[in-house]
């Protein structure tokens, strides 16, 4: 059982990517499971959601604490939120900037993972907001970063991405971030290639 | 379907909880008095024959009115509708105009040659009546529709008595009369005119079993006044009288009447129409002392004459009389003051009342007379058996009505006494008073004025002065019968019973209490406009 | 047909299958989004002769909900806490008059201290509310539960509540198998009411009933909720038959036989259970899983029954019975009267904290080991409960507790969990 | 010469049957087959105004959809002395759910019909002061917002009479009941408080308003006829006296009605969409005390020193009413 969490602000589209990525699994033939941190927060509020993916029934109902991967829409909150807490030492993390896991201070997140396994592939950042704003004209990353995740991932492919957007969204809007989408799925491919080669 | 237990109930049902065993009082309907039917006179039901005048059905009215009095277009004329005066619809705006409606019945029956029912069997039993004036035509009608043969006979040369003899054509047209004598002999009552009885014992050997007198009173009560013999002192009784025949007395400009019934303002009128200039009514009191009805006086008034109250004649003389002018004393009783005044008059018109002429009656066994009258019983009989009175020559009520209710009132009791009983008149149902009534259900509705003849052609000539109604505010004054104390079918009681508690029987048949449900509340009684639901209490 | 959709969207378009021809709303979360949903499929016209009436609160969704089910409309409404508690006359109204109402609890806690997150509070206040309980485990059931419950409610003519977890399984994605219209139809006939306002039979409906009958009446509906013991299994066959898939029963274990240690829960924590006991099984612990579907009426029987060969049960359920413990805990004892088993009460995840399997792990351990206590209340946190325990037996004036206890705190906006 | 219009009083607005009139223009209350939809047997008090408005209105209701209604019931008086197991009064199809929610309850029932597409079924809630102006004020103001077509009849009696004569905002002031006694320097109900509803009614601008009183038959018919007419949410608000709770006789039950309105105490009109488009005039204006005097609970008011000042505070409402609906021909 593979689990995601996301972590956003209340307007970001943080529900809506845990749901498109249980519907992309699901698009797959596999059991997912997606849910939202409950609770009563307003637009601009740290919030968290959660998705579980397996090949068989997910009876588990409890939050996810050491999830296997982490989708982080807005860096500012590093410094508010413990959002790597429980991340497991192999999971992925895929940040919402255009800056370096450096400059943004948490190297030693990245560092702790590339000093296990083969550097890059389990980490990247992503501006996703620039690519929205680009696709959408709006900055909601949610649909970009899914299309990350699934290239540092591999845990599902851009088409189920698609689907599952096409499922959520319709017309321009789905075009939009289907486009916004399919260039992260690149931008992450070629950063993860450069990453190899470095 | 398969309803639930207990909370799921089926319509109606109810009616198995008999709810009248909460009843601690009880309604029942009654039918009490209306004050207009206690009063009048002629013992009409005048509640109800407007109940059917009301509803449009103008001839059941007039059958029931008949059914008491058979003169109605008379009525509707000449009598002084004391029932109006009793009505309790004066508490609210105006009394109903009864005596308006009555002549619009007799009118309207004349109009349609109504007649009356036939009586179903005859008795073979025959009596005289004396004199075709309203207590002798009222007596034989009766008789007659009890079975009996009525044989009138009068000296007059027309029937109607003081009704044609005494009052004037604007009050009373003739046709009218002629019409309702007619009616009565078209029922059988035999009429000989021009017939003077001297005497009464004789009269009866021709095979009467009973005999009603009715002659009334038409012999002018004389004062003395001393008048030089060129002066014209005349009488009221043949003045009227007069006014029958082909040529009509000559009064001359200045006409005095001396006196102050209603006979005298008669004369007074019918001065102004022969055409005097001046005509003065004197009496000795003051008007509210004056028999003669307040609206006759002011209808004279109206037409020009002249009245002097508190003053006497004296003396008649060539062309003039001397009045005395009077003063009332500490009791209120009129004394000389000797003050004397002169008053133009080319003729004085004496109206100080009248006596009956009871020649006829001497040597009549058993039989009383007295103060200028005939004594009578109960039932109207004279002291000689078989023998009944009425109308003017017995009582000191004077009036056309008054002779209608004795000549009723004898029939009765001769029908009685010709098979050998006594009349036993039926008790009278208790008063529907004012404060019976539940007046809101009423609207407001004023009186009808009837159309009155204009002031110059009543000054001029014998035209009748007060006009009639026409059927539709006839109508409307019937409606305006608040039918005390008997129900109209209204529906209130039945629409106000919060227990539906009230049967409906459908039109005519009013209604009744089902008692089953009554709880007592007394609402249909409150709420019952005309008085004709009773609360009386259980017994416990 | 399979299809990755919220609970609530799942729960929605299984109720508009089921034809209901009146639903009332009024919003509160975690129920919201089913009236939503149906809501959008009447004005778009995909449910066809419904009327969806936006009422001004709970009572008056409840008694519209009874009107239009008098006057032989199937009817439906969904609430959850306080809306439960608002409605709460009126919810006694509808089984006392017999209306087949079917209703959504999306369960959630209830203040004060308010708090929208998830327990069993709400429904198990109404315990004796008259009306049929059925608890979903998963969206599936949950969905199955509705089609299942108007059957229910009109063959009986009793009112039933499907509670599901608010946000847990309302607002969780995942994989449902919908079925078709012709499915439904197939095992829903149209409503036949018992009675009805109709002027061609006029009935007064809802008389005063006195002590003469009222024993009676109340009996009768214990009778009924008797005959939906019998009723529930019968109909799951049927429900079977149709779409191919069981759903609860009335109970239904998981890993029982042979088990010792028997735990017994409502709901979707019955999943995390699971996944706890195979894990305790492969570790060769004889523990097993008994999930109570249908909690009014309680199947006595059948508890007693699955808990026949077992030694010990745990009773853990999201609900207080304030001064005594548990609520479904004190069913199941009466169910195992006189049987001798060791029973334990467990008061877990009040107003939405979370049931973890590393909590549950120890818990059941302990629970093996018969260590555990009667009452037991998971993962409370003792330091904060003392802390204001003390405070109160020092100052009159100690403040309000849910305040003092979020100071003590500290911020929990960055905790995750 | 000219004679008046001919207005009979046996076909004026005021007696109930008007044998005269053609059997269609009289009165629902004097047919022979009237529906008598409450019929008897009811356990009312003897005089009950509410009975007798209960039945008015309903059997004209009936009238105007042919027999075709149902009726929902709050509870109260009119509740427990029409359905008392094992029988009921009433000869409609009716229910009874709780206190607070007969409107409600109501639009459940029109909803029903709308989709069964029944729409020559109408539907009728009815309540006393309590269960309208007061516990099923938030139901009843909703089903006015939503404009749900019902028609909501008020029977207003002015207080809690089935628990025994409490305090309802229904209850006028200086009335004395159980929980507003008449002790105290200012005996009796406050003045100042409680609500007209009809008022309220009317501010939901829905189709049709109307008060009425069981001393106006004609006109309490013609008002639930003309709502009958109507779709959507109508409001009919009408006083009926209570002789148990005014302290009054049996007998003066449509007495203290029509005192109630000739005093101007009530005032009699018809709103549409929040406008009032007719009043019923006064017909013989008459000072408060004639509708106070005989009711126990104003007995207060006359004891050996009477409440002047009371009493003409009264009299200021009643004028006040006089002048805001314009209830004398001439206005005041």
């Amino acid at each position: 059982m593979f689990q995601v969490r996301i972590h956003g602000r209340g307007g970001q589209g943080v529900v809506t990517a845990a749901e498109m990525l249980s519907i992309a699994a699901f698009e797959e033939g596999r059991h997912a499971q997606a849910f939202p941190s409950f609770g009563s927060e307003r637009t601009g509020a740290p919030v968290v959601a959660f998705c579980r993916i397996a090949d068989r029934e997910i009876r588990l109902r409890e939050p996810i604490m050491e999830p296997d991967g982490l989708i982080i829409q807005d860096p500012t909150l590093l410094h508010q939120v413990d959002v790597f807490s429980g991340l497991k030492l192999d999971g992925y993390v895929l940040i919402n900037t255009s800056r370096s896991f450096e400059e943004l201070g948490i190297g030693e997140v990245a560092a702790g993972r590339r000093a296990q396994r083969r550097p890059a592939d389990r980490k990247c950042s992503l501006p996703a907001s620039e690519l929205a704003l680009k696709h959408i004209g709006r900055p909601v990353p949610n649909a970009a970063l899914l299309g990350g995740f699934a290239a540092l991932s591999g845990l599902i492919t851009l088409d189920s991405v698609i689907a599952a957007i096409r499922d959520k969204f319709s017309g321009k809007v789905a075009d939009g971030n289907i486009a916004a989408a399919s260039e992260a799925y690149e931008y992450v491919k070629r950063e993860m290639r450069e990453d190899v080669h470095a | 379907m398969d309803k639930p237990f207990a909370i799921t109930l089926n319509p109606g049902s109810s009616l198995a909880n008999h709810t009248g065993s909460w009843r601690t009082t009880r309604p029942v309907y009654v039918d009490r008095l209306p004050p207009c039917n206690a009063t009048c006179p002629a013992g009409e039901n005048i509640q109800g024959w407007l109940l059917h005048a009301e509803s449009g059905d103008y001839e059941k009215a007039w059958r029931a009115l008949v059914e008491n009095n058979p003169l109605p277009a008379i009525m509707g004329r000449a009598c002084y509708h004391p029932c109006e005066g009793a009505c309790n619809r004066n508490r609210l705006d105006e009394a109903v105009g009864i005596n308006s409606v009555e002549r619009f019945l007799g009118d309207e029956a004349i109009r349609n040659g109504w007649r009356f029912d036939k009586p179903a069997a005859s008795s073979g039993k025959r009596v005289l009546v004396i004199g075709a004036g309203p207590a002798g035509l009222s007596a034989a009608y009766h008789l007659q529709r009890l079975g009996h043969q009525a044989v009138i006979v009068d000296a007059a040369e027309h029937a109607g008595g003081m009704m044609r003899y005494g009052i004037p054509k604007y009050r009373l047209p003739r046709d009218i009369i002629d019409a309702e004598v007619q009616r009565i002999v078209d029922l059988g009552v035999e009429l000989r005119l021009n017939t003077k009885v001297t005497n009464l014992a004789e009269a009866m050997r021709e095979g009467f079993d009973a005999a009603f007198l009715g002659v009334g009173a038409h012999i002018a009560k004389r004062a003395y006044i001393p008048a030089g013999d060129a002066n014209k002192v005349l009488d009221a009784v043949s003045v009227l009288r007069g006014m029958e025949g082909e040529d009509t007395p000559l009064l001359g400009r200045h006409v005095v009447v001396y006196g102050g019934g209603n006979t005298a303002i008669d004369v007074a009128r019918t001065a102004k129409r022969l055409g005097a200039e001046e005509s003065i009514i004197v009496y000795r009191r003051t008007r509210e002392k004056m028999p003669a009805h307040d609206f006759e006086v002011e209808d004279a008034l109206k037409e020009g004459v002249s009245i002097k109250w508190l003053s006497t004649i004296t003396e008649a003389g060539e062309s003039d009389i001397m009045v005395e002018k009077m003063a009332l004393d500490a009791n209120g009783f009129p004394q000389p003051t000797g003050e004397y005044e002169r008053i133009e008059a080319d003729t004085l018109v004496l109206a100080l009342g009248q006596d009956t002429d009871l020649s006829l009656l001497e040597n009549v066994p058993g039989l009383v007379t007295g103060n200028g009258i005939v004594q009578v019983d109960a039932t109207m009989m004279t002291g000689h058996p078989g023998v009944f009175a009425g109308g003017d020559m017995a009582g000191n009520e004077r009036t056309i009505t008054v002779a209608v209710g004795h000549g009723k009132k004898a029939a009765k009791a001769m029908d009685a006494w010709l098979r050998g009983e006594k009349f036993a008149p039926p008790p009278k149902p208790e008063l529907a008073t004012f404060e019976r009534l539940n007046t809101w259900y009423y609207s407001d509705a004023p009186k009808t004025m009837r159309p009155v003849l204009d002031i110059i052609r009543r000054q001029s000539t014998f035209e009748e002065v007060l006009g009639g109604l026409d059927e539709t505010n006839a109508q409307f004054e019937a409606r305006r019968c608040l039918s005390c104390g008997n129900c109209f079918e209204c529906d209130n009681c039945y629409g106000v019973c919060p227990d539906n508690a009230v049967i409906k029987l459908g039109p005519g048949n009013r209604f009744k209490f089902n008692y089953d449900y009554c709880k007592g509340c007394g609402m249909c009684a409150a709420e019952c406009p005309c008085g004709a639901i009773a609360v009386v209490a259980e017994d416990i | 047909m399979l299809k990755q959709c919220e609970g609530s969207h799942a729960v929605a378009e299984a109720v508009a299958l089921c034809r209901p021809e009146v639903i009332c709303a009024y919003p509160i979360s975690p129920q919201t989004h089913i009236v939503e949903g149906l809501g959008e499929m009447v004005k778009d016209g995909q449910l066809k002769g419904c009327e969806f009436i936006n009422v001004e609160s709970e009572f008056a969704a409840m008694s519209v909900a009874i009107g239009s089910s008098a006057t032989g409309a199937r009817t439906y409404t969904a609430t959850a806490s306080q809306g439960l508690l608002f409605m709460v006359e009126a919810v006694f109204n509808a089984s006392g008059l017999g209306l087949p109402i079917v209703m959504t609890v999306a369960n959630r806690a209830i203040g004060a201290p308010i708090n929208i997150w998830n327990d069993h509070s709400d429904s198990t206040s109404q315990r004796d509310c008259g009306w049929i309980q059925l608890f979903a485990e998963t969206n599936q059931e949950a969905l199955d539960l509705h089609i299942e419950a108007f059957k229910l409610a009109e063959e009986l003519s009793l009112p039933v509540m499907v509670c599901m977890d608010g946000f847990i399984l309302t607002h969780a994605y995942e994989r449902v198998d919908m079925p078709t219209q012709e499915q439904v139809d197939a095992f829903l006939p149209p409503y036949a009411p018992r009675q009805v306002l109709d002027p061609a039979h006029p009935v007064s409906i809802g008389a005063m009933v006195g002590p003469e009958a009222f024993m009676e009446v109340r009996y009768l509906a214990h009778a009924k909720q008797m005959q939906a013991l019998e009723l529930i299994p019968r109909m799951a066959k049927e429900f079977e038959a149709v779409f191919g898939r069981t759903i609860g029963g009335l109970i239904h274990t998981y890993r029982a036989e042979d088990a010792e240690t028997m735990v017994i829960a409502m709901g979707s924590v019955l999943g995390t259970i699971k996944d706890v006991i195979d894990e305790m099984r492969d570790a060769g612990n004889k523990i097993g899983v008994l999930g109570i579907t249908s909690f009014r009426p309680f199947p006595l029987a059948a508890v007693a029954d699955a808990l026949r060969h077992c030694k010990r049960f745990v009773v853990l359920e999201k609900s207080l019975a304030v001064g005594i413990g548990g609520i479904v805990a004190t069913d199941v004892r009466m169910a195992v009267t006189g049987m001798g088993l060791k029973g334990y009460t467990v008061i877990a995840g009040l107003g939405g904290r979370a049931i973890t399997k590393k909590s549950l792990h120890a818990l059941f351990d302990k629970a093996t080991r018969g260590e555990l206590e009667p009452v037991t209340f998971l993962d409370l946190d003792w330091k904060v409960v003392n802390k204001q325990l003390e405070r109160e037996r020092q100052h009159r004036r100690s403040g309000p507790v849910a305040e003092n206890i979020l100071r003590d705190l500290g911020v929990v906006a960055a905790k995750i969990v | 010469m000219s004679f008046q219009p001919i207005k009979f009083y046996q076909t004026g607005t005021f007696t109930v049957g008007n044998r005269l009139l053609a059997p269609q223009e009289r009165s629902v209350q004097a047919g022979e087959k009237r529906y008598n939809s409450l019929n008897s047997g009811h356990r009312a008090c003897q005089g009950c105004g509410e009975a007798l408005g209960a039945r008015y209105a309903i059997d004209a209701a009936m009238e105007a959809c042919h027999g075709k209604l149902i009726a929902a019931n709050a509870t109260g008086c009119l509740e427990v002395f029409s359905t008392p197991y094992p029988e009921t009064s009433w000869q409609i199809p009716w229910v009874h759910s709780l206190f607070g929610n007969a409107a409600a309850v109501a639009t459940g029932m029109a909803a029903a019909l709308k989709v069964k597409g029944q729409h020559d079924i109408r539907v009728v809630a009815q309540g006393g002061d309590g269960g309208t102006t007061d516990i099923g004020f938030g139901c009843l103001s909703g089903m006015f917002e939503r404009n749900d077509d019902v028609l909501y009849i008020c029977y207003d009696n002015g207080g809690y009479m089935n628990t025994g004569v409490q305090r309802s905002s229904a209850t006028p002031p200086a009335a004395r009941t159980a929980t507003t006694m008449a002790v105290g320097t200012e005996p009796g109900n406050a003045f100042g408080q409680g609500k007209f509803v009809p008022a309220i009614a009317m501010a939901h601008e829905i189709p049709y308003v109307a008060t009425a009183t069981v001393a106006d038959l004609r006109d309490l018919e013609y008002k639930v006829t003309k709502a009958m007419s109507i779709r959507g949410a109508r409001y009919i608000h009408i006083l009926v006296p209570c002789p148990l709770g005014w302290g009054t006789a049996s007998q003066d039950t449509i007495r203290m009605a029509r005192l109630a309105k000739e005093t101007g105490v009530f005032p009699v009109f018809e709103a549409e969409h929040g406008e009032v488009t007719a009043v019923l005039k006064i017909r013989k204006r008459l000072p408060v005390e004639e509708y106070l005097k005989p009711q126990k609970r104003y007995a207060h008011l006359f004891g050996k020193q009477p409440r002047v000042d009371t009493i003409a505070h009264i009299q200021g409402l009643a004028d006040k009413n006089i002048r805001k609906y314009k209830l004398l021909e001439e206005g005041i």
